[in-house]
Order: structure tokens, then C-alpha cells, then sequence
């Protein structure tokens, strides 16, 4: 096992990896940025180093300080959480290049399973069911309206080096084409530095499931099941549930067959997740792998029982997995909220300011994984996540009850801040959530509705 | 499935009613009616109505873009863009990124400044070493080192003070 | 299926009820209605008058609904200990206990004080009523009655003010 | 089920009913004493009555103004927590001479099993293990030094309406035994208003086991495993853990039939719990029934995953339990950890004060059950526990790991106010907690070595 771990992330994720290293006896470094300096974990930390200003591009997404930050420190592992360097090949050639392990999957498979394009091909070999579209790039804007008149209407564009939702584009027109075409490539451009973009099938309404699966580097490789996550915002989760509901339990156990076949034929090492869409048939469509530690990972983790980040620093660490797939029965629904500093009246904008109040829910099945307290400045440098409240229950009904319960229960007062707390509790008590019948496209229809 | 039928014709019912009802309700408030939710499975209705006029809680807020303050000097404005900071009578450079902070180009070579030398804005005062690549450290002001703060070969983390300068114009 | 039905019926007889005296309940309250929230299996109502104009309710975080604090009197420190409060001129007699406040002995009885009343320390001025038991309410000052702050048989909670007094002193 | 609930308690205990009866869409009301008029309970519930001043004899303890306040506001039931008239058999008949369902065991049951003489009776006849003892209160002096000399010293007096570890003496030399009995006496009269004392044999190095049952009205009794709880200061318990640690499997299933035969055979509804004491040898002895929820009862929640006061509420309400003994498969360990406001370098001296600072854990598999908040003041009115930490893990090492790692995150700050967090984690470290061969004298062993 490593003795040191650097965190080269903030917020609420570094806390989270952090309590598990601690909990391992893993002595912690948090890399930070200037405004993070306060911060929980880097109070809690065993050392910290300050890597640079808040702007991410000079502090968390600044490879060479954080491979500085770790050979001060004598740091033999490097977690980089979600988002920022966690995703970027460039980042864990690096690190292999320092003798320093980065957790998560190796660079190669970063490479060919992050960019999209070339993961709809891998996929395509793996035999995953895909969405109909583009074989690559587009090589033109002609090329993408053939492509588009091919698979026929709405259609989305997408840059090849995506993700987050980012320079994605919905087609419903063939007119609109070539305006679309131009402004995703200069968006792909401005984000990634990469103006490839392809073409593929948009559904409009679409479950999001999501298989979270964990590998060892023997070649063992197991699913812990499947999350939906169609409660989106501008394309962005707000609320995650484990089992899907009303899904089948075949089809999970299906798209985690899948994916587990497709992990062991990439070389999938650590923990990593296969996002599918399901359109009104039920029919499943593989959209893209996140090869790192997920958002939502709490609901799998109280599901199962199982530490996610004990299991990734263990596999990155060359361990065997100590369970088989046998072992692995989620009892239950799990349910996380993502309370954000936003404002749902304005189209969901981030709103900055000073937390004054803070109070999380308690009590039974209910967990908090957030980073804010009294006294926490929430600045536009980063995501505006304040928290996730994450509950479980028997049943799906007693959950959202809970859920509900448990966001009744938090206090986030502040001069500015403002938060989703009260949209969530609308989602949560929506006919179309409690039936489970909603779609990506709840949020949407939700906001559109004169009433609100 | 006869529990599905059974829902949809509840929420159906309950649909009817909040239309045929609505006129009623908003008769009833003396505000107007600013909003009805309905959820089912089984059954929560929430009638609103518009608060009175009167002066809204203060919505806009200020922006805080609260970024980057460094070390407080006393007396000293946040300065987030230099690596430079002023206390009392010197200014500090300070480190520009993390790494190891040499104070000569190469072991055995003469140091780029000693206290008492005399450095013009933009000189290079120094060398910060991260993933094998050297990055100059320059002096943002002119004036005399007064103190080397930093070690040479040692560690050190953004913004971390390096050496101290009397600027010029304070002579 | 039976509860099924029931459910429906209940459900359809709540709307009801909700509708017809929605205007009833708008007049009710001084204030115009702000919200009312139906939620069943088995039914709990909630109705909301708007807040009056003027500064909020003091002692900060008061619940939406947290009505169940005894009223605040202006400038009144509580005072955990007797049964007695003053604000400005007057001193209020305060509920000794949790109960049914009645003003007489027994129904159809005279009051055991009247506005305008002199009573002494000592003196009964009403009776909480709690598990078939009677218990006394004194006052703990001699003064005159300025006003009946409870009414006659309706539930008070610990140190709610029942009467204001005018102290004998103050005159 | 019931319309409304009224809870008859304060601190973390009313505000975990609360959670429960919400997320079941019972109406709440909130029975308070004048100190607590702005506790988080309060706040939440849908409504609230000032029952009396700080004192709970006049407040919490006063049947006539909990009864008025549940008729002033409806409440078809009373919970009634843990302490205060939680165990009363006099408050209960008298809930149920208004109509008024009092959550819990019915009154002649409590009755039973809560006067500790006559629950020794019932265990003898329902062939319950017994410590050896005098069979009935101790007529005089001499009575008591016969029966002490009987079964040999050391012994202890209890008080026979006796609980909360009040109104017990050790006695170790027949010397000491008169003075110790007139002692007992009068604390028992002072305490209960009942001087009845009997002698019972006093195991200087035992193991504290206790049974959790649920029964229903219909005559449905089971068991969710037992709970360690040898951990204690003053006779108060401070760390429980479920499973017992180095107990067999086949001890807490024995345990398990005879509490559930005792049990059903008293006609027990509800949840409760059966004490037991474990001598050096493994040989089991009952001590006590609880006729009410336990302090510690989140950590059964945590490995049977069941919400214990929802089964209360079901129980009371005449429900059948929805489950059976082979659907209870406890996993895992749980560990609860008690914070109070206390100094344990003054022999664990409550500290008053205003908290000006609450950061609770969060995270992985951590609960947190609390009534403390920024603002919160501690009074002297009141027993000084400020927070449960309860963590899970697949084992009791990591639990371990977790419950340090939980603490070590906690923050409590106020002027006058200081915790048994330090010592909590002290006893965490322990070589003989570590090994689980610790028993009731630990702390007391701990708290005579120089080293603290």
C-alpha cells in the first residue's frame, strides 16, 4: 500500500478521498489553490502544498505543479478525484513518468476509452449496443449532415474530446446543421483544444443508467450495479438513484455483463463507470466510460456496502479484489441529492457568496459529503456543489421520503448564496419522478411549466 | 397492470379537480394565486398564494469574486497578479509556482543575487525548478536585496515569499 | 381493491372540503391567505396567512409554521421562573402550567375577575384545566385588570399570557 | 397509523422520532420545556407546546402536561424517547385512560419488567440465566448480609425501581455492607421515591451484552443480534458495538432465543431490550429488560438495515411485522460513540456552555445523531450528550479505523464547553479494546494510569 497520497483536487472529493486514506493509515497531502487554503481538507490534511492562484488552469489542472507538489512531499500516489486532471492521459503518462502511481485506470486506457471517438469504435469491437451515428469525426459539414440524414432526426454533435456535457449540440433540424456544426467545433476548440466533433442519434427522452464497475490489475473484473441518472440540469446530474427504477433486473444485470466484458477486453484497472442511455423501449445504447471515481459513487456504496476508494486505492496499489461478483448483492435504493449554490429561477446560475449557517441533515440512512460549513466562501472559481445528501431505504418509497426528510433538515443560510434545495424537493414530489417515469428531459419539462 | 390503470385514472381525477378548481381557489386569496403543486401516490396539494407587496428580500447580492489573497501584510492591498508583495518598508518576491527554488543557475555557479545587490524590474532573481523544467524567477520592482528568505535547493509552495527587496524609490 | 376505494373517497371528500372552505378560511385569517397544503393517508391541512406588514417575528430562525412559541411582548426578557411577566406599565399573568384556561369556576359562573377588577397577590384570577384537574392560577401582584389576554376555555402552553394587570405601585 | 405523534423527549432523541414519523407522513408535535423552546426539534415540527420550565420535573416528567399538550394538539400517540417517562407504567396507564396510544410496551408489561425485583421474578420463572441474588428486596440488614454471604462477595445493592446505572453499590467487604445498604436506601428513595433494595452477586470483569427484540401486538417476537456495550464510565455506556466482538455466533443466537422466548412470554410489544452480563468464562446472567428504544439502537440499524422507531410506530399502531427472524441477517460492524459535554480529566464532570462552533463528520458509512449547532446551549438541566457518531465497515478493524477517522473530523467549540472526544478515541486505541478483550472496569483501568 502507498504511504503517501497526494489529493490533487478540492471540495467535497478531496474530504471524501481523504477520509478513506486516513482510514487506511495513508498519510494525505492536499495540493491546493490560494482560495482553498481554509479548507476542510486541508485542515484535516497530514500536510498540505499550495500549488497555485484559483484559477484551475494554474493550480488543479497544472501538471507540472502538482507532479512538484508530490515529489515534495514524498507522495508515492496521486488521486485526482473527479473532473480537472482526473480523465487526461497526458496527465497519467506523467505521473508514470515520475514513478508516481496516479489512481485510476492506466494512461492507455485513458486514452483510448476518454476520447469519444475513439471509444464508440472501441465499443463498436467490444460489441456494446451503440447509438446510431458517425464512424469517426466528421470530415465536414457536409460529411456530418450525411451522417445526420443517415440516422435520421434529432441528432447530436459532440466534441471528440468532451465530456461533462460541454460542446454538445441537439439537432432537431436539418437547416440548423451547419450553424451547429460551426459553433460545436469552436466551443470543442475553446474547451479542448481539440475541434474534432461526430454525429450521432439523439433521443429525447432517454433513461441515463450508468453500470459502476471495479477491476483489479489481475484481469478480475465486477460490476456493483447500475445507477440512473436522468434528473439533469443543462446536462449535469441533480439526483442519482440505485436500483434504477422500474428497470428490470435482467436488463441491469445485462448492461453489467456488458461492461464488464468490455472493461477486462480494454484492461480496465480500478473503478470506472459505463454510461448507457435506454430510450422509451427500453432498448440500451452505450454513450461514453468516466474512468474515475464518480460523483455519485455514494449511492453504490451504500447499496453494497463497499468503500469505493478503499477499492481504488487498492487496485491501483496491484492488489487483488478480495470479493468475487458472487459476493455483491445491493440491498435496497439509494438516492443522492446535489444541493448546488444555484438559483433554479435563473436557469440554474451559480450564486457566490459567504455561507453563514450551516446545518446538514442527520440520522438514520442518511449520509453528507459536502466541504461547506460556516464560514465557507463559495466562489465562482469552481463548480458551485455544496453538498451531496445521500439516504437509503428498504424500499424506493420510504427513500424519497427520506430524501425528502433529510434536504427538509438543511440549513444553508448565507449573504448571496442560494440553493437547488427547493427544486429538488419539487423533483422528488414530481409524478413523473415518483412514478419513475421521467426522462432526461424532467428538468427541462419541469422549468417550461408556467406555474413555477 | 391494473395498479398502473389504477394510477393513471387517480392522477386523472386529481388533474380534473385542480382544473375545474383552480378559478375558485384564486377568488379565495385576497393576493393572487402564485402557485398550485399537486403530487400523487398518494395525494399532496399545495395552494399559494403571491406574498404581499412590500420590499423583497435584497436578491441581487454582490459578486464576490473573493480569489488569491495572499499572506496578509500588514497594510498591504492583495496584490493577486505579481509575485511581488510589499511589507513595511521591503517588497517580497514570492514564489510564482510550486517547486525547488534555486538561487543559481547551476550547482556551483555563482548565485543570481546577493543581499545588497542593487536589481532592475524584470531581472531574474532566481530559478524554480517543477517536473525538470526551469522557470526564471524575475524581480517585479527594483530595488536592493535586503534578505534572501528562501533557501537555496529547497521546497517551495506558490507564493511562498523568496526574497526581500527595498524598493528603489524608497532610498 | 377496498383501500384502494377508500383511499379515493377520502382523498375526493378532502378536495372537497379544501374547496368549500377555502373562501371560509380566507376571511378567517386577518391577513390574506398565503398557502394552504393538503396532504393525506391520513390527512394533514396546512394553511398559511400571510405574515403582517412590518418587521419579521424577532428571535431569529422562526419556523414557517412555528407558531407555537407564546407570543413575544415587546421589551419583555423571558422569565422562566413565575408566572408573571411586566411590559411597560402592565405585568402579565402567565399560564403557571400547560392546559385549558377557564375564567370561572365552573360554566355559567361569573369570572373570577373582570377588567377593571382590583386583585390582590394571592388572588385566584382563573383555572387551568389539565387531566380532569383544576389548577388554580393567581396572581402574584395586587394591581388592577387592564385586559383578558386568554380566552375562556381555550388551550395555553407554559407561562402564555392569560390577563395583563396594572400594578397598585404604578398608580 | 397514527394522525399525529406527540414527542415527549428532547436533544438528538426527539429529532431522531421526528426524522422517523416524517418520512412516514406523521404529523409531528413537540412537547418542550422553556430552555429548549429553540431546539432543532422545535423547529421542525409541524407544531410545538411549552410544557413547563427547565426542570423536567415540572416539564418532561409531568404526565398531566404531556397529556394536556396531546390533547390541546390531537396526538393520537405519545413517543416517549429513552429516559424520562419512557419507562413509567404509571404514565402509560395513564396515556391510556385518555385514549391516547403511548408508544411502547403496554403498561402491565412495564410494570412487569421494569421494576428490577420483579423483572428478576419473571426472568427466574421464564428460565432467564440469573446472577445469584436474594429473591425478592432485602428485608433488613441482615437479610441483605445473609444473602450477600450466600453468593459471596463482591456484591451489589441495587435499587429495585432503580435504571441508569443510579442507586447501585459495589460492595467488596462484608464491612462495608451496612453502611452501603442504608446508602443504597436512601439514594433509592431520594431517586425513585421506592427504598426497596435486594443484593445480587457483582462481577468485577464482565462483558456488557445486550439483545435488541421487535415484537408485534399479534404475538410476532424476534430478535435483530445483540450489542456490546462494556464500554462505560460511571455506569454509563460510552462506545457500543454490534456484533459483540470475540463473541460467537452461536452465544448471540442463544442470547437471541431466550430474549425472544422471554419476551413473548411477557407479552412484550414494540422495541426492547434484554441486559446481559458475560463473566470471564462466557457464562451468561441476565440483568435487566429496557421497555423502551435505546440510546444505541443506530448501530442496529446500520448492520439489519431496519429503522427501529418505524417498527415502534407499526407495533403501536397494531401492525403485524412485516418480516421474520431468517430475513434479519445483520452484516458487518457498527460502532456508535457517545460525545458528551464532559471532562473526563474531572471524573467526566459535565461542562456546560454555549457551542459557538458544530462541525459534524460526514462521509462513508458515518451517521451522526445530534441536537448540537452553532448556537446551541448546554445546560445543567439536561444528561450532557451532545452528539452519537455511528460508523459502519465490512469489519471491526475498519470500523474502528472509521469511528477514529469520524471523531477526529468532529468539531466542538464554545466558551465553558469541552467533550470525551480525546477519550472516546483514547479507548479506540486501547490494546484492550483493540483485542475486544476489554470489560465494564476498562475505563476505570484507563483512568488509573498516570498516562491520561
Amino acid at each position: 500500500m502507498f504511504t503517501t497520497v497526494l489529493i490533487a483536487n478540492r471540495g467535497e472529493i478531496a474530504l471524501r478521498v481523504l477520509r478513506t486514506c486516513r482510514e487506511m493509515g495513508v498519510r494525505t497531502v492536499v495540493a491546493h489553490s490560494t482560495v482553498d487554503r481554509d479548507s476542510p481538507a486541508v485542515r484535516q490534511a497530514d500536510e498540505s502544498v499550495q500549488i497555485g492562484p484559483a484559477s484551475p488552469r494554474r493550480s488543479y489542472l497544472n501538471p507540472a505543479a502538482i507532479i512538484a507538489a508530490a515529489q515534495q512531499t514524498g507522495a508515492d500516489a496521486i488521486h485526482p478525484g473527479y473532473g480537472f486532471l482526473s480523465e487526461s492521459p497526458e496527465f497519467a503518462e506523467i505521473c508514470q513518468a515520475h514513478g508516481i502511481t496516479l489512481i485510476g485506470p492506466p494512461a492507455g486506457v485513458i486514452a483510448r476509452l476518454g476520447d469519444k471517438v475513439s471509444a464508440r469504435a472501441f465499443a463498436a469491437e467490444a460489441r456494446l449496443p451503440l447509438l446510431p451515428g458517425g464512424t469517426g469525426p466528421a470530415e465536414g459539414v457536409s460529411d456530418a449532415a450525411r451522417t445526420a440524414a443517415a440516422v435520421g432526426y434529432p441528432v447530436v454533435l459532440k466534441a471528440s474530446a468532451g465530456g461533462g456535457g460541454r460542446a454538445m449540440t441537439v439537432v432537431h433540424d436539418p437547416g440548423d446543421l451547419a450553424r451547429a456544426y460551426a459553433a460545436t467545433r469552436q466551443e470543442a476548440t475553446a474547451l479542448f483544444g481539440d475541434p474534432r466533433v461526430y454525429v450521432e442519434k439523439y433521443l429525447d427522452a432517454a433513461r441515463h443508467v450508468e453500470v459502476q464497475i471495479l477491476a483489479d490489475a489481475h484481469g478480475e473484473v465486477l460490476h456493483l450495479g447500475a445507477r440512473d441518472c436522468s434528473v439533469q440540469r443543462r446536462r449535469q446530474k441533480l439526483i442519482e438513484e440505485t436500483a434504477p427504477p422500474n428497470l428490470p433486473a435482467a436488463t441491469v444485470e445485462h448492461l453489467g455483463e456488458l461492461s464488464v466484458r468490455a472493461a477486462r477486453a480494454a484492461g480496465y484497472v480500478g473503478a470506472g463507470t459505463f454510461e448507457y442511455v435506454l430510450d422509451e423501449h427500453g432498448a440500451c445504447h452505450f454513450i461514453e466510460v468516466n474512468c474515475r471515481l464518480q460523483v455519485e459513487h455514494p449511492i453504490t456504496e451504500m447499496v453494497t456496502g463497499i468503500d469505493l476508494v478503499r477499492e481504488q486505492l487498492l487496485a491501483a496499489a496491484g492488489q487483488r479484489l478480495s470479493f468475487r461478483q458472487a459476493d455483491i448483492t445491493p440491498t435496497g435504493v439509494a438516492i443522492e441529492c446535489r444541493v448546488n449554490a444555484e438559483d433554479p429561477a435563473r436557469g440554474f446560475l451559480p450564486t457566490p457568496g459567504l455561507v453563514e449557517e450551516f446545518v446538514p441533515p442527520g440520522g438514520p440512512f442518511t449520509r453528507v459529503d459536502t466541504h461547506a460549513a460556516a464560514g465557507t466562501r463559495i466562489t465562482a472559481d469552481y463548480d458551485p456543489l455544496l453538498a451531496k445528501i445521500s439516504v437509503w431505504a428498504p424500499t424506493r418509497a420510504q427513500a424519497l421520503a427520506r430524501a425528502d426528510r433529510a434536504l427538509g433538515e438543511l440549513v444553508v443560510r448565507g449573504q448571496g448564496v442560494c440553493t437547488n434545495v427547493a427544486f429538488l424537493r419539487e423533483v422528488l414530489t414530481h409524478p413523473l419522478f415518483r412514478y419513475a417515469k421521467h426522462t432526461t428531459s424532467l428538468v427541462e419539462q419541469m422549468m417550461s411549466t408556467p406555474m413555477h | 397492470m391494473t395498479p398502473e390503470t389504477t394510477g393513471e385514472d387517480e392522477r386523472e381525477q386529481v388533474l380534473d379537480w385542480v382544473v375545474r378548481h383552480t378559478a375558485l381557489l384564486g377568488s379565495a386569496g385576497q393576493a393572487p394565486l402564485r402557485r398550485i403543486t399537486v403530487s400523487t401516490a398518494t395525494l399532496a396539494i399545495d395552494v399559494q398564494w403571491s406574498p404581499p407587496p412590500g420590499p423583497a428580500p435584497g436578491v441581487g447580492g454582490q459578486h464576490d469574486t473573493g480569489h488569491a489573497h495572499p499572506l496578509e501584510f500588514a497594510g498591504a492591498p492583495p496584490d493577486t497578479t505579481a509575485g511581488t508583495r510589499s511589507t513595511g518598508g521591503t517588497v517580497l518576491v514570492t514564489a510564482p509556482m510550486v517547486g525547488t527554488f534555486y538561487r543559481a543557475r547551476e550547482p556551483g555557479a555563482p548565485p543570481f543575487v546577493q543581499v545588497g545587490d542593487l536589481v532592475e524590474a524584470g531581472q531574474q532573481v532566481g530559478v524554480i525548478e517543477a517536473m525538470k523544467l526551469m522557470n526564471a524567477v524575475q524581480a517585479e520592482h527594483a530595488g536592493r536585496v535586503s534578505e534572501i528568505v528562501a533557501e537555496d535547493g529547497t521546497p517551495v509552495q506558490y507564493e511562498e515569499p523568496l526574497l526581500a527587496l527595498v524598493p528603489c524609490d524608497a532610498h
